[in-house]
């Protein structure tokens, strides 16, 4: 399937981009899209620390399957306030 | 009522939105830029949301509150983009007939914000900057230099 | 800053007063008329102080709280004399680094505020008036149609 | 000792007055007063509860002494905010 991954804050300057356009086999997780993102950045987040997903505006469980055409974006830690 | 925007926030407008004759508390949080952080001086603080998903748990934190302490008067405006010491960037206001709820739900609603909303602030020193992680600390470690400040 | 006043409050211009380039965290209280009390429609409040000792006591309640938080950015502010529904008689501000601490000792100015400040509010019904107790609802029966209004 | 006493709010009201002239025999106590005053208003405060009293603009003691030039108030319970 076809995805389109937004980057925010400090993934989006750790990666160097805004969004980018990914290929991943049908039925694909999240966590499978994390795995790809990590290969592809190996310094976006450090080895332990999980990369939270936002699918279709909402946050993701690691083994929740993508469909094509799904929003999905990286979350960093949020500090808001 | 919940708001994000680019603008300088007005708090005594956003509170009278919760306002009522039926309400004898009223708790405003304003969140405002510190000049310092751990000694060193922080010039400006920028901000940036995921909006739509930031909106939608702005609406779920809410309606939280209200299934937990029965408060329906609440308000979050979260300013985004750059905010100067000393400026106001997030407004929480909450009322109810007493005050023991509105202090609590007003803690409450800003400990979530601080959670759950995709907002993310980045410090600007003299020398640098570095993006906050919620109170974790898990990225305090200063950042390399930044290579690239916006990719739009 | 302390002060009883006669005027209509300003929360803003009063919650200024405490707003410091080194705090992150701003609370601001605000206690309003209700409309109604235990189903009873409530037409105004009339407050009366004793002035010198109140504004004694709220100097007292901001040295209290700057020594168990080390909060020296409070603002107490009550109104006196009649305040109509929805209108505000009391306005607590207080700042600090950090929005815990902020929280608590607002919280803690008004409990405060409440339990020693010689402030009397008397509420106003249609069909009469009572003088209202600190919670403890010690004077809760109905008083006896008021006398005398104003001995002065 | 020659006093002046200050009503305040319920008590002002239930007295009919704001203020009153009062002598109490020198050494007399602030206990002393609020009998003295219960006596000649017995509808102030049930008998169960204590008439607070401020001596100086300050919460004082049952036994404190009071003396001549005081600035003695009634405070009925506050109720602020």
């Amino acid at each position: 399937m076809h995805l389109v991954v937004t980057f925010f804050a400090l993934y989006r300057e750790r990666a160097g981009l805004r969004q980018l356009a990914l290929e991943l086999p049908d039925g694909g997780t999240v966590t499978d899209l994390t795995d790809t993102i990590r290969q592809r950045f190996p310094n976006l987040a450090p080895p332990d620390v999980k990369i939270v997903v936002a699918v279709n505006a909402e946050y993701a469980d690691p083994d929740l399957a993508l469909h094509e055409g799904d929003e999905v974006c990286l979350i960093p830690p949020v500090s808001g306030g | 009522m919940i708001g994000i925007t680019h603008e300088p926030l007005n708090p005594e407008q956003i509170t009278n939105q919760v306002r009522q004759d039926g309400n004898g508390a009223v708790v405003t949080f304003l969140g405002t830029t510190r000049d310092s952080f751990e000694g060193k001086r922080v010039l400006k603080l920028d901000y940036e949301a995921y909006e739509e998903m930031a909106l939608k748990k702005m609406a779920e934190i809410q309606q939280e509150i209200c299934a937990e302490f029965g408060i329906a008067d609440i308000a979050i405006v979260h300013r985004i983009g750059p905010v100067d010491i000393g400026q106001i960037s997030l407004v929480v206001a909450v009322a109810s007939p007493h005050r023991k709820e509105a202090f609590y739900a007003c803690h409450k609603v800003v400990d979530r914000v601080k959670e759950i909303v995709p907002i993310w602030k980045k410090e600007v020193f003299e020398d640098g900057s570095r993006w906050v992680a919620c109170e974790d600390h898990e990225f305090t470690h200063p950042e390399p230099a930044v290579l690239n400040t916006d990719n739009d």
